[in-house]
This record gives C-alpha cells, structure tokens and sequence, in this order.
C-alpha cells in the first residue's frame, strides 16, 4: 500500500512509463518534455528521451506536417531505450493526435486539449468527425479530454496579457497536469520558471498560474483514476546532465583538447543530423577547440587532414552524404597516416534518403568505402551518452596509431538524450600526443620509419631539421619520397594493414550480457544497444536463454567474438539496415552464418518486436 | 601566435641551396616549371620566415610536384583540393607561411570551388597557380584555361568552352591580391613572388607556363621578340600603364564610355597625363578587374605584375581574434566544471 | 534540334495553373519562397516553351524543393549540385529549356564549383538562386553570403568570413546575364525571369529572399519602407541610374578616378547628362562588375535589375555544330564498317 | 625440319614467344613493338601485348625514369597475358638494361644497341663500368651487341639528314633486326613505312633503307644462333584488329549508340589510366555519342545521370580516385533508378597510389562503396578485346533494369591489348530502349509503378502529360513524391535490393575450365584472367585436377556459382589485392572459406608464380 497523500485516489507504483508529448511546432511540446524529463532526473529515476520534430522547413499551424513531438521513458530500472510505445499520450491538437495516436498502448492514458477541436483544425488534420466523440477511442484508451484552451484563460483572466501570449502558456497547463500525475514536487518547476523567464516577470507569473492550474486539475479532476509514482533508480552516485549524442560528441571534443593539451581543428560542414556537432563545438573556443565551416564536405575532411599535418587533433563531422564525399580524403589520410576522426551520424539512405530519421546502413561505406587497400578502424557508439566516450577513443587511436578512425554514431542517438554521470576531477586521463623533434636515421628525418608497433613519427612544420615532404602517392616506406617500385608497394600495402590489425591490443575483449552460453545470442552493434540489451533482459525474465553481446569495435573485429559466436546455439543480429553486420560476420568467420532481424523504417528497433522474433525462434 | 607548443625561432641567414630538397625535378627537358620553381628558391631567403615555418601544398599536376623539390615541409596531396588542406593548416597554426601550388586544371577545374573559397575568406595563402593552359601531367586534355576552340586529346574537333581568365574570376570571388607574371621573365617572377609573401592575406599568383611537350608555343603570342614589346603590358604601382616600342603606347580611360582604351603618346593630342596611373591599392576591385579582363580583348595587351593588393583582416586574424577574446572571457576552466556547465543534479 | 526521337510539340496557350503541380509547398508560413515561385508560374505561359520541355532542376535546400511544385519535369538531386545534371540534360538535348533552382548555400558553397563552370561555359541554362544569406534547411548555419561577422548556429562569436558578392562572381566567372531582384518585389522578378528565359547562354538571376525563420530582416535595410528609395537603385537599360526621392540621386562615372559617384541632380551643377546610362549590353563585363560591387560598397544604393545581357554562342550550340560537321562529314556509317576503321588482317 | 631458306643458319619452330622492345622514351620502342605486333597478327599468331611507359611527365633522355617499353607475346596457340618473362631483350640503351634485365628469361636473347653505352649514358644509367664487357651477362643470356647508331650512319651515308633525324631512324634497325628473327616477309612492312610517312618521302625512304639494312645484319651476321618461326595459331576465321582494352571501351560506347538508335551521353574526367575512353569517343560523334569534360568527376557522373534523366545512356569512365568522389552521385543513380554506366579502370591506390599500374583493389569500393542501402549490378572485363563485350553488357543491363552499373576494368587491361574479330554484318543485335510515352495509372503517371521485374517505367521531357518530379530523398513507391513513412522507406529499400537480385536472369552460370570437380579450382575475376587461365592449363598439362572459374558477374553472383565452388576440394583465389574477392565469396557463401594468392605490386599476376604456388599447395 501507498502513504496515503489526502486525496481521494490511490497512488500506483510503477517500475516505469513512457509519456510522449505532441503538438503543433508552435505548442512548446520540446519544452515540455525535457522539463518533465529533468524533473525525472531529480528525482532519480533513469530515463531516456527521443525528440520527434518534423522534418525540416516550418510547416502551417495545425497540420500534420507541422506535428512536433518528444518521448520520455523513465523508471526506477535500467532504462535503455526512449520506450516502444509510449503508456501515456499527451497530444495538444487533432494532427497531433492523428499522427501519433497509433502508436500509444492499448489501455494506455490519452490526454488531450479538447479546445484545439475545431472545425478548422479537424480539417488540417484531415478529420471528418470529432475524434473526441468516438465511442472506439474511448473503449481502447483513458481518455482525458481537457479543455486547456478555456482553462488556461480561466487562468490569467485579468493577467492583462494578450491572447497569443495566454494561448503560449498552455503547455504549461499541461505540464502542471503530468507533474500531479506522476507525483512530482512542484516546487523545482515554479523555480525553474522563474528563471527561465528572468526578465519578463509578467510572463513569469502567467507560465506559474498556469502550471499551478494544470497541477490543481490534476488533483481536483474526476478524470483520473490514479496517481503514480516512479522510484528512484540505482544509479551510480554522481552529479548528472542530460545530454544528446550529438552534444556528447561535442563535449568529448572539447574534453580531448583539454586532456591531450592539443588543439582538436573541427573541420566540418553542416549535415542532418550531424550538425549539432559542429554547433555545438563551435562555442568551446575556450577549451582548445578551433572550428571551421567549410564550403564542402570535402573541404571539411580536408582542412581536419591539414591541420593534422600541423600538430593538430583534426576531427570532420558528417552525415550519409558527407561520409560518400569524404571517401577520397579518406583515403589520403590512409596513406599519409596522419591522425583524424570522423564521426559520421547516420541517417536513411541511400542517396539524400531520410534525413531526419536513423539508420545503420553507413558499416559498409565506413569499412569498404574507399579505393584501393584502405583499411581503418571503426568504433560504433551505443547510447547518447556513450558518444562521450567513443569519440574520446576515436582520438586516442588515431594519434596514438597515427591512422584515420571512423566513429559511428547514428540519428537516433545524435538527437536523443539520456543522463551523463560528469566524471569526477581526475577520473578522465590526460594523455600524451607525442610529436618527432629529432632526426630519426642516420640518412636523416624517415617519416615513415616505423616502430615496433609500425607507427610512424609525426613531425609538425615549425620544427628545424625534420622538414619533409608526405603525399597520396605511393611513398618510399622510409623516406616518405615517391615511389613506383612494385616491391615496396606490396609492402607498403600489407604494413598498413598490419598496422591496423595491431590496433587489436587496444581493443577489449566483448563481453556476453546474461550467461555464456545459450540458445541464442544477440549481436548488435551501434544505436540498437538499447533496445537488444532490453530485449535480452525481458527474454531472460520470460526464461530464455539468451545473451547479449554489443561491438563497440567492428574494426578490428574483438579477438574473443569468434569464439563467443560459437558458445552459442544460434547467433541473431538485429539491425537498423538490411543486413552489414550480418555479412561482415560472414565474412569475418567463415562457416557462421547468423540469423538476421531487419527493420528499415527509420526508427530503433523496438523491444516488443525483438523480442517476439526471438520467441519466434526458440519456438 | 604559436599553436601546439611550438616556439618560433630565430630566422637565420639563408641563401637559395638552404631551399633546395636536393630531389632531382621530374619535369619534362624544356618545361617553364623549372624557371618558376628556381625564382621561389631564390625569393624565398627574404621572406623573413624560418625555412621550418614554411608550408607548400600542393595538388595533383605535374605543376604539382613542387613541394618535393622545395626543402620545406610539403604535402603533395589531391587533384584540385590543396586549398583546403591549406585553409586548415593556416587557420590551425596561423604563424606558418603556407604555399599553395597548383595548376590551371587542379585550381580551376576541380579545384574551382576551393579556389574561390580561399580568396573569399582571404586567409592567408600564397596560391601560385602554374598556369600552361592544358592538363600536363594527364598528358594534354583541354583545361578551363583553354583557348575556345582549342583541339587536345579530348576535344579533337575543338574545345566549345570558353576559358576562365583566372585574376578575373578571382577578383569576383573577392581577391585581396592578384597578380600576373610569365616563366620566361624571371626577374619580374621574383618580384611578384616576393611581393606576394609580404602581402596579408590570400595572394593569387598567375604564372604563364609552357609546356613544351602537350601545349608548345601557348604564349608565343606574347613572348616572341617579335610582338613582346606590343603584347605585354607590365602594370607598376603609381606609374602611367605604357608599354610599346619606347613606351609610346599607353591606357587611357575613357570616361565618356566608361572604358579602357589604347592611345598612342602624341598622337591626337594624347600625353602621358592621359594615361591611366596603376593604383593596385584601390579599395574597388573595378578597375583591376578591368585590367584582368583586357587579356580577353582584341587590340589590347596582356598586363603582368600586381592587379590588386589590398589590406584587409583575414579569416585567420578575424579566427584567433574571437578565440582568444572567447578565452579571455572564459578563463581557463577545469574540465569538470566545463562538463558540469549545464542543468545538473546529484545522484547519492 | 531534336534528340533522342522526341518530337517537337506546339506550344499551347497556358495560363499560370498549367505549371502549378497541386503539391502543398512545404515552405514556412511568410516565407520568401512562395513570391519567388509565384512570379516563376506566372512567367513561364509566355516563355514560348512546351511545358513538357521545360524541366527544374534543383540541389538540396529549402529553395530546392521548388520543382515538386512545378508541374514540368524535374529534378531535385544533390546539393550542389544541380548544374551538373542541368548541363549533361542541356548538351544531350539542346531543345528542352532548362532551369537550375538553388540557393546561396547550394549553389555558391558546396555548388561552387559547378556553378562558375556553369557561367563560363555559357551553356543556356537559366539558374535562379533564393539568397537567403543563411542556410534555410539545416536551420540557421552560416552560409557565403553571410555578413561579415554575422552570429549565426555555427558562428556564436561572428563568421571570420567575408561573403561573396554573387552577381560579382558570376561576371567573374564570364557570365552573358546577370541580374537581381527581390522577393518583395514581385513585378520586378517577374521582368527579370523573363529576361533570363528569352536570355540563350548562362543567365544568373539572384533574388534577395527574407527566411523570417533563421534570418528575419536580412533584407530590411533595402526593403524597409523608410529607406527603400534611397537604398535601392532600379537598373533599366537605356536609362540613367537614378534613385531616391523623386529620382533626384544618380550614378556618375568619376572619369578621373576611375570610379563611380553618387550624385544629386541639380546639386553641384549635377544634371542628368551627367549620370550614366546603363547599358547591360556592353561586351566588356567592367561596369556590370562595378554595379554588381556597389552593393558591398558604404553610401552607394544596392542596384536590382539586369546587370549584363549579351549574346555569345552557347557551349551546347558550340558542341552540337561540332556534332553537325562530324556528322556530314563522316556520313552513316554500318556498325561494322565503323569497327573495321583501323589496321586490320584477316584469318581464314 | 624446316624448310631450308638457304641461309646458313637452322630455323626454329617455336610456340610461342614473348618480346619486350625498351628504350628511352624518345626511341620510338611503342611504335617498333605495335609494327612488329601487327606483323605477328597478320602472320596468324594468336597475340597479346602490353606496354611500359614511364609513369608521368618525360624525364630526360637516357635517364631511368625515362625507359619506355613494350611486350608481345604471340604464339600459335591461345596467348592469354603478354608473357610473364621475356625470351628475347631488346634494350636500346643502358637505362632500357638496367630497368628490364632482371626479367629476361634466363639464357634468352639480349639484343642492345652497343653505340648507345657512352659514358654519359652509363652514368645516367647508374653503371659504373659497361655491363656489355661483364662476363657473367654472356653466361646467362644469348648477347647480341650491335652498334646500330654506326650501322643507321651507314646505311644514310650521303642521304643529306641531319643527325638527329638519322638517329630517329635507329628504331627501324631493330625492327629489320626482328623481322628477319622471326622470319616475317618484309614488305608489306616497307609497304607500312612508305604510307605512315607519305608526306614526308625522304624520311619514309630513309627508314625503308634502315630497316632492310637492320634485316640484312641479321641474315648476314654471325651472332644469331638460329633464325624462328611461329606458326598460326588456330584463330576463329575473320576479319581482325588489335585493340587495347580502353579503345574497345570507346568502341562499345559507339556501338551502343548505334545499336540502340539512342544517344550515348559520356561525361567525365580524365583520369590515368581511364583517360583514353573519353579521349577515343570524342571522336565518335558521328556514331550518336557526345563526350563532355566535365569540370571534376562529380560533374561527369551528374552530367551524365542529367543526360539519362533526359533519355539517353548515360556514361562515366574514371579511375579509383575518381570513383570515390562519385559515391554520393552512385546513391542517386540507386534511388533515382536511372541508366547509367560507370567504367571504372583500376590502378594501384589507396589515394593517388600508383596511378599507372594496375591493381584490383576497387572490388570493395564497387559493391560497398556508397551510404546507406545501394545494391547495383557489378560486371568485370576479363581482357582487352572483352572490355568492349563487358561495356556493351553494362549498358543493356542498365537500360533493361533501370539502373546505375558498375564496369570494372584495370589498367593491365586499358593499356594492354589483343586481336579483337570485328563482329560480322548483323553479329550484335540492336535492342530497343524503351521510353514510357503514356499515363500508366487511373491516378496519373506514376514513375515507380514497377513491373513484374520491379522496373520502373522511363519517361523522358518532351512527352506530354508525362510531367513528373524524382529525386534523391526517400519517395512514394508509386508517385515518387517525397515519403518520409517508414514503413514505405522499408518498402523502397527492400523493392530496389530485390530488383538487383531479380538481374540473376540475365547472369550466365559460370562454366568450369577443365573438369567439373577436382583438387583444387582457381576462381579469379577481371583482368587476371590471362594469368589464371594460362596457369590452370599449364597445371593441367603437368597433371594436375586443377579447374578454373572466371567470374564476368560481380553481383549479383552466378546462380551455380556456390555449387561448382563445392564441386571442388579447395578453392584458390588469386587477386592482385589484399583479398577483396575472396572476402566477398565468404560473405556471400557462410562456410566457403578459400585459400587466397596475393601481388599487390603494380603487375598482372605471374603464371609461373601462381602455377608454383598451386604445386606448393597441392604438393
Ligand atoms: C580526383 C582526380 N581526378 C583526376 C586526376 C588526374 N589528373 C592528374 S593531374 C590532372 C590535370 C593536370 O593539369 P594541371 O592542373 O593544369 O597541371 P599540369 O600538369 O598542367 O601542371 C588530372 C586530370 C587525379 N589525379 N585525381
Ligand atoms: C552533401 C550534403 N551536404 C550537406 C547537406 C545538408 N544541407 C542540406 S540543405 C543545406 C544548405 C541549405 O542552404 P541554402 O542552399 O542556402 O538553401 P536554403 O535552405 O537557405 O533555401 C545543407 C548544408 C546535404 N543535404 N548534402
Ligand atoms: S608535360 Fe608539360 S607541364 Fe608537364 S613537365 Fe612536361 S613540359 Fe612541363
Ligand atoms: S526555413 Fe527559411 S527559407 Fe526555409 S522555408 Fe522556412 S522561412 Fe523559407
Ligand atoms: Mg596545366
Ligand atoms: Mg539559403
């Protein structure tokens, strides 16, 4: 039994819930939600956000274009994904609802603001009839249907303030509403407002009224069943952010600068859904981080590869497209083996594709993508957060092994965000990035004379006696010069990829999710962490066996996946694309030949889907 | 300003050998890149720079083999792209003098869009274009600097393109300095070779070239004794733009037209007060375009020397000036508290 | 001419609803967009041109989207990049008409390239370029017409980059028509468009197009009641450059500096005779460059209009007289007869 | 025994024979080894020939940079590579030695011009002594050392030309020098001299005079052993050419063209070693094609797709580098399922490489090389006269199926060359393309409303009523009007992967050279056919169960293909790559797992070494 609050219904525990908000791009719905979202934080619960905007270009009030939306999912357990389907829907006009409503759970709470009904608005949205009056919806849903329109006005009567800034406080109304739903202290938000909106007061004092007229008709209203609270999770102690992928890459960006000492040259030009990257680097010139927007990608990859050749940290960030464009570059920094990253978020492809939505379809271009012998490492990253840290790998391998890397990230993590423990002072490690300052042979400055691990020196303009010329041409593989010997190309050729292949003593062994062996595993690779790792759990909690093993690392492959792979009865791999894991692996370990779940329709694989082709499976 | 640690040093007392890789050139017996590469040998010992601050980029192009031959430091990168790889150097660690080099095919074919890139953001490149109007190195394609008409390998019945007059196009993309010279006169070479190191920001560099073996006789027109005096007009800074047999022939603009002409020094009247004075400093970009374009019109001659040399912040001065303004600002912060700068909570 | 088998069509009396597709533009509300493609579908019933034979061909950006709502042929391909295909359709089949829609990120950063290709050619494409100074799709990125120091998503502390004068570059680059216009100005354009259509060779059209999204008022200073009349100067050819109150400010040509003034009629002794009379025609592209760079220039008006009109033979008709002359010249030749045109032996 | 021909010496009939003629560039050594190419072929042999310019830019005269060459090889049986090792040397100066001695067959005949080793071409040639005076050369090799400089003096005695144009004519020495070797009938020779030179009589009489005193020498001089013949080689009856693998790539443009009735559009870039495809059909206008140098490689593949948007076959020829850059452009094509063919001639890379050696090493690039999801059909030719066929196949498959192509060729091929039979009046059979010309829907025209095959319909401006948008964002899978839904997205992908598989029809099942199963089949593709070919039939001849399959079909792969692959006990996969092909059969047949033979060195494979390594494993 719940601590009785004084009020009337009774307070539900839930493990945890998946609320999405949608509107017009003008209701304010993103706000809404990330307040909603810190509010969850606060109070400890893990969660896990995914932004739903339309495409591109504003499109009319009220149409089904201009629907925008954004899906919290939160609770006193791992969360590892946004959610399926969300348990709760607060849709603040008819587009809203019919762009969405498919998507809530049978049985699941509608909430929404019975004002925005109109005539004109139920045509935009291309309804005959009243949704709200139909007798299906309400058996299949619990329907709230609020006239916040009315009651937000009832609100500020007599605030004086114009009826366009009365109707930009609604989605207060209705963030005051989900605060008394999910038991949430008040308090924090009335602060919060008062911040936000510092110097406009009047506006303050409306968004407070408001929220406190949503969170009163919370409580007052016969709408509701129930309360709910949510737990606080077990999170590791620490002092927490949200962050998106997209911003995590821009802040491992920065905190390289800093822990290397080395400026990080972000040459860049923008793409969706990469372009957060780059706009948010663009504001840590403070940090050591030098941008640069370029007139094409080429020329993005291009200055990175310069600045490298300078003593810098080049980074180039990009999308599908830019990636294509990038190949030739790419192949340059093979060759020259100077240090660069790329990190390319993925999107639908091919060609111009889906923009907006996500997709893993970049693992072929990014292992095979180039002319020639090209190889290089690829790092995937798995979660908003953990862009962090695969974007501070990348750079620790490429100056490290003097080799371009390609980091992988996709839409789907680039713009949704999850919580980031902020390491502690002293928990990242400054490293060293060592520049040749002394003649290396006899003969004079080999910029290609390798040691042990065959990587070669890198010496930087600016220091006397080590000048040299490099190029994409074939180069003498001591003294970098130019060569058409067909011996040493063949050497230069297999060196390089040794060189790669070495990279191997930097890349951890994986480990299985659940037990060692088993009937199934399931093998992903990049944004679909979240939802495998899900899926493994709910599959064990149902009795399976299975077990979970995510690649960070897809070049070099991990020393142990072979022989994981094998500890299993059956190998699935589920991905955002038709198949490039898949027959990587086959080609990677021959005589496997795994099982494959693909969707391609621009969004993660869901849990519930994932985990009924498992069953599917086992039988 | 010294990026990555590294300090400037002293620069010594250099003569032409200290620039020299000691790399035999690998151009054809006869072709005008040895003359160009031999006046950069011999300019660079004044530019003030220590031979270890100096960066040549290159592109793809026999032209493009440049950088071996010089005892700098060098990348010999992709065909038409070397601007960029520049751009990022010079931006990263604006103390270093970089070099572009590169032909008409690698700089206005497919490298067009870097081209006019560069001089847009007028960084602070020396960008010597080897300009022998054919692609050399892919032994003798038509190239955006090709006569209409032209006949090569790839438009046997005629080139039905017509070409770029290349300080043209750079003073419309916004060229801080542009200038004109010819492999044949090394003299005037060095002069606007030195005069583009010690210009701020981009210089563009147009250098006609021969090339004996695919092109022969490309600027005969030019620099045969026979019409030289006739065909070259060679622009100085302050002084009336004359050339001909005694200086006899000048530049005369007519305002009524608006329009450049030729006059003939006493004839109808005409004295050196007519002629047009040479201002490469003018702020307008007008009149240098003008001379650009003379090259491309019946009855007048082709100028060399400087077309334009203007002072203007460049992209790399305007670059560190927001860095080290947003430093000032922000103070050297821990990485905790930068990674902290944002909506936290706790978590016990 | 005809390709490809297609036969030429009479050209029918259209009214603007035969070029509007019935797709919904997906622009935002206020947006300049919706005056361009107006006046575009109003225009084209008196181009003289089937509406099957007319294509759009567009790159990536808000501007781009706009053959979807063409009821034509169309293309909307990669950004950048619209001039490749346009010209590769052009110089196949000559007989269609051809437009290139683009925008200032489209068609002069990442299109760059293609674009002063484009103008040098003069293939007889038409490219219409939306100048929203700021990159409308990815939502607010700095783009080559951004002002200098313009804060924008990817410049927070101002771009280092100066912009490109677009009707510059493109004379640079050897356009034969050149002109601008705004989206307010919707009989304006509506003049210009047709221009460029009747235009044969490369016509360059650049229209100022407030974004009220991403950069709101990028325009005002022109187009602001209070000060459009002395900020804009309307070019009509045949007549002198006037503007302002009444007509009573001009254009005069400094005859001694070489350079052009602002005047006030019946200031000075100042009359219209004074003033220069603008002439798009004139072969020598100078004075179109110098109206072209007023714009960029303190106390000088921003000149809309035609800056440059002149008739050279195309590069699809240069290539296509070439193709006529082989042609005659060679007869139809068998398949084998053709194959058998080298040294050959027989084995028996 | 042979006839008598009444000179002292025996004559030798051999089967086969391989000549590399080397000199410096200006020595005229292409025009001596086509001349006397041409002679073999109209002689009857079978032939194959490939020549060995120096990379780029002409390097000054008797340097080592500036050694020019050219092999044949011809044979009265089928010649598949120009030879793996020269019989016979013929080195006009030191350089040409020094370059080319090491490959000489142990015991074969040297022939060197003597007047060329001055000390300034010693020097030149790095040889501090003449190598002519070293013992251990007549050890190894037949030496025959003429002073041709003094004998072309001798034979222009009085003729009134200046030095340098007697020392042009040096050239025509060798050349008698061979004719009488190998027992060819001079005139029509003469006959060639006179007509080449027509304009200019004196020379032609001055080189008629050279080469009749070069065949003289030979007849007369002591230091040939014996004299050769080669006898025909049973070669299909008609009419022939030689035609390198770039020129047969021009011609299969213009046939195209020409069996279509269509315009053929080529746009592109030059690029080494691609550049003589777009050279050699700028001449063919009058056949229907127009060539168009576009400003980078981009613009060509765009102009070209333009040009397929407009109705005619679109066509792009690059190299490596240039392939790169048209990754993004390649994803259009895909989605905007156009024709359009892609000619891409390998050379060595990563990056700028080798630009004028071959290699294999665009495999990856062709079948992976672009962002998200674009299968596309993927072809090889397997010689120089097979690059025409292969052209041809690329453009009927990209027409039928509406569809970007990729043809791959190499430099090895490009520049090499062989006999090519002149198809008979009627051999190649036009074939239609087809243009859609009416409304296919009650809803209007729908340009991705497929057939049966899941080809869309072609409707090209200048129809009327046929108006239609494409592009390269995700569409409808009927109106091809922008789709952002994600299951049609899902629907689109798969729909364009299954009509690249549905391609299968027209992909022949390989065929087995040799018997059908056996120890060990070599699988290889492209231009190492000669090689493999050439290997397996020497294998076989010393008893060896060694089968040989040569891939045309890249992708899709030959239905039969995995079980002629199972027929055998191992497969071997000889490539000049790190292993592209091979990687890709393990992918593409999990459990396959071939054994691979690599050169990554700039050179078509050697037979001798591949037949040594097949020994090795076989033991
Ligand atoms: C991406 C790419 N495309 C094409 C080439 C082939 N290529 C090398 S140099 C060159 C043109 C050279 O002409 P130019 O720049 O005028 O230099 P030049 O040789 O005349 O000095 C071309 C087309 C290449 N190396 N890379
Ligand atoms: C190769 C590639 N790079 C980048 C992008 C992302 N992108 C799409 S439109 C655009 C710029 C749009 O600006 P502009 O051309 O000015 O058009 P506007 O939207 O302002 O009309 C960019 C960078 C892309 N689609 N493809
Ligand atoms: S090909 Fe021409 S440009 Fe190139 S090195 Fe030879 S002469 Fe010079
Ligand atoms: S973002 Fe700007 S340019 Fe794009 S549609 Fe909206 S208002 Fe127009
Ligand atoms: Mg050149
Ligand atoms: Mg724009």
């Amino acid at each position: 039994m719940q601590p009785n609050t004084g009020k009337t219904r009774p307070v539900e525990k839930v493990e945890g819930v998946t609320i999405r908000f949608v509107g017009d791009s003008g209701d304010g719905m993103q706000l809404v939600g990330s307040e909603f979202t810190k509010a969850s934080a606060i109070a400890g619960n893990d969660l896990a956000t995914f932004p739903d905007f339309p495409a591109e270009i504003r499109a009319p009030t009220g149409s089904l274009a201009g629907v925008s939306g954004y899906q919290v999912n939160f609770g006193s357990r791992d969360i590892f994904t946004p959610g399926d389907q969300p348990d709760v829907l607060v849709a603040m006009n008819p587009a809203a609802l019919k762009t969405n409503l498919q998507d809530l759970r049978p049985g699941g709470i509608l909430i929404t603001n019975s004002g925005a009904y109109t005539e004109g608005n139920l045509e935009k949205a291309g309804y005959k009839s009243n949704p709200l009056d139909d007798d299906a919806l309400k058996k299949n849903y619990k329907v709230v249907s609020v006239d916040m329109d009315k009651l937000t006005q009832a609100a500020l009567a007599g605030s004086g303030l114009s009826n366009k800034d009365v109707a930009r406080c609604r989605n207060y109304f209705a963030l005051g509403m989900m605060y008394w739903l999910y038991s949430r202290p008040p308090e924090p938000q009335l602060e919060n407002i008062r911040a936000k909106f510092k110097k406009k007061p009047e506006i303050a004092e409306a968004n407070v009224k408001v929220f406190q007229a949503g969170h009163a008709f919370g409580e007052t209203t016969e709408l509701f069943v129930s309360q709910y609270t949510v737990p606080a999770a077990k999170l590791a102690p620490g002092t927490y952010r949200n962050v998106t992928g997209n911003g995590a890459a821009a802040l491992a960006i920065a905190a390289t600068a800093k822990l290397t000492g080395r400026q990080v040259f972000l040459g860049s030009y923008p793409i969706t859904p990469a372009t957060e990257i780059l706009q948010d680097s663009s504001y840590f010139k403070d940090m050591g981080v030098v941008t640069y927007q370029a007139e094409d990608e080429i020329a993005g990859i291009g200055s990175a590869i310069g600045a490298s050749f300078g003593g810098s940290l080049g980074v180039t960030t990009t999308s599908g497209p830019g990636l294509a464009l990038k190949s030739e570059m790419l192949g340059l920094a093979v060759i020259a083996e100077l240090p660069l990253v790329v990190i390319n978020v993925q999107r639908g492809g091919p060609s111009t594709g889906m923009p907006t939505k996500t997709e893993q379809s970049d693992l072929y271009i990014a292992l095979f993508g180039r002319h020639g012998e090209a190889p290089l490492p690829v790092i995937a990253a798995r979660s908003p957060a953990d862009c962090f840290y695969a974007v501070m790998e990348g750079f620790k391998i490429a100056t490290k092994w003097m080799t371009p890397v390609i980091v992988l990230t996709d839409g789907y993590l680039g713009f949704g965000s999850e919580p980031f423990r902020i390491p502690e002072e002293g928990e990242l490690k400054p490293y060293l990035v060592k520049y040749q300052t002394t003649v290396n042979d006899p003969a004079g400055y080999m910029p290609y004379k390798r040691d042990d691990k065959l990587i070669r020196p890198w010496a930087i303009p600016g220091t006397p006696g080590l000048e040299h010329r490099i190029g994409g041409l074939e180069k003498d593989s001591m003294s970098g010069m130019v060569s058409y010997d067909g011996m040493n190309h063949e050497k230069m050729v297999k060196t390089r990829a040794q060189k790669i292949r070495n990279v191997i003593e930097d890349v951890p062994d994986v480990e299985v999710d659940g037990e060692p062996t088993g009937d199934l595993l399931l093998l992903s690779w990049g944004g679909t962490y979240g939802s495998v790792r899900g899926a493994a759990a709910r599959l064990r909690a149902q009795g399976k066996k299975v077990g979970h093993v995510h690649l960070r690392w897809l070049n070099p492959l991990p020393k142990n996946l072979g022989a994981v792979l094998k500890s299993f009865k059956k190998v699935l791999v589920p991905e955002v694309n038709d198949g490039q894991l898949a027959n990587y692996l086959r080609m990677s370990f021959p005589g496997l030949d795994p099982m494959q779940f693909n969707r391609i329709n621009g969004k993660a694989i869901k849990i519930s889907e994932l985990t009924a082709k498992v069953n599917e499976i086992l039988g | 300003m010294s990026q990555n640690g590294q300090t400037q040093n002293p620069v010594p007392t250099y003569t032409k050998k200290d620039f020299e890789s000691g790399v035999d050139p690998r151009w054809c017996p006869g072709c005008g890149d040895f003359s160009i590469i031999n006046q950069v040998q011999k300019a660079m010992p004044n530019v003030g720079v220590a031979r270890e601050n100096i960066v040549f980029i290159s592109g793809i192009g026999c032209s493009s083999r440049f950088p071996y031959y010089m005892n700098n430091y060098g990348m010999h990168t992709l065909h038409g792209r070397a601007p960029s790889f520049a751009s990022g150097l010079k931006v990263s660690r604006p103390e270093l003098m970089v070099w572009v080099i590169t032909g008409d095919g690698d700089a206005l074919a497919i490298g067009g869009n870097h081209f006019i890139h560069t001089m847009r953001r007028n960084l602070d490149l020396k960008v010597l274009m080897f300009n022998n109007r054919i692609y050399g190195l892919t032994k003798g394609q038509v190239s955006p600097t090709s006569e209409l008409g032209k006949k090569t390998k790839t438009t046997p019945h005629g080139s039905p393109d017509y070409p770029f007059n290349a300080p043209a196009l750079a003073l419309g993309s916004g060229a801080t300095f542009v200038a004109r010279s010819i492999d044949i006169e090394g003299a005037h070479m060095g002069g606007v070779i030195a005069a583009a190191a010690a210009h701020k920001g981009s210089a563009f560099i147009e250098v006609f070239q021969n090339c004996p073996v695919f092109n022969d006789g490309a600027y005969t027109f030019l620099t045969d004794k026979a019409v030289k005096t006739d065909a070259i007009l060679r622009m100085e800074a302050g002084k009336p733009l004359l050339f001909g047999k005694d200086n006899k022939k000048g530049i005369r603009f007519d305002g009524q037209k608006a329009e450049l002409e030729v006059v003939t020094l006493g004839e109808n009247g005409v004295t050196e007060k007519d002629i047009l004075i040479h201002d490469p400093t003018r702020s307008d970009p007008t009149i240098a375009f003008m001379m650009a374009n003379l090259s491309d019109r019946a009855g007048f001659p082709t100028p060399i020397g400087i077309f334009r040399s203007v002072r203007k912040p460049t992209a790399d001065e305007n670059t560190w000036e927001m860095i080290k303004a947003a430093k000032a600002k922000k103070g050297d912060s821990s990485l905790r508290k930068f990674l902290a700068d944002a909506d936290t909570w706790e978590v016990k």
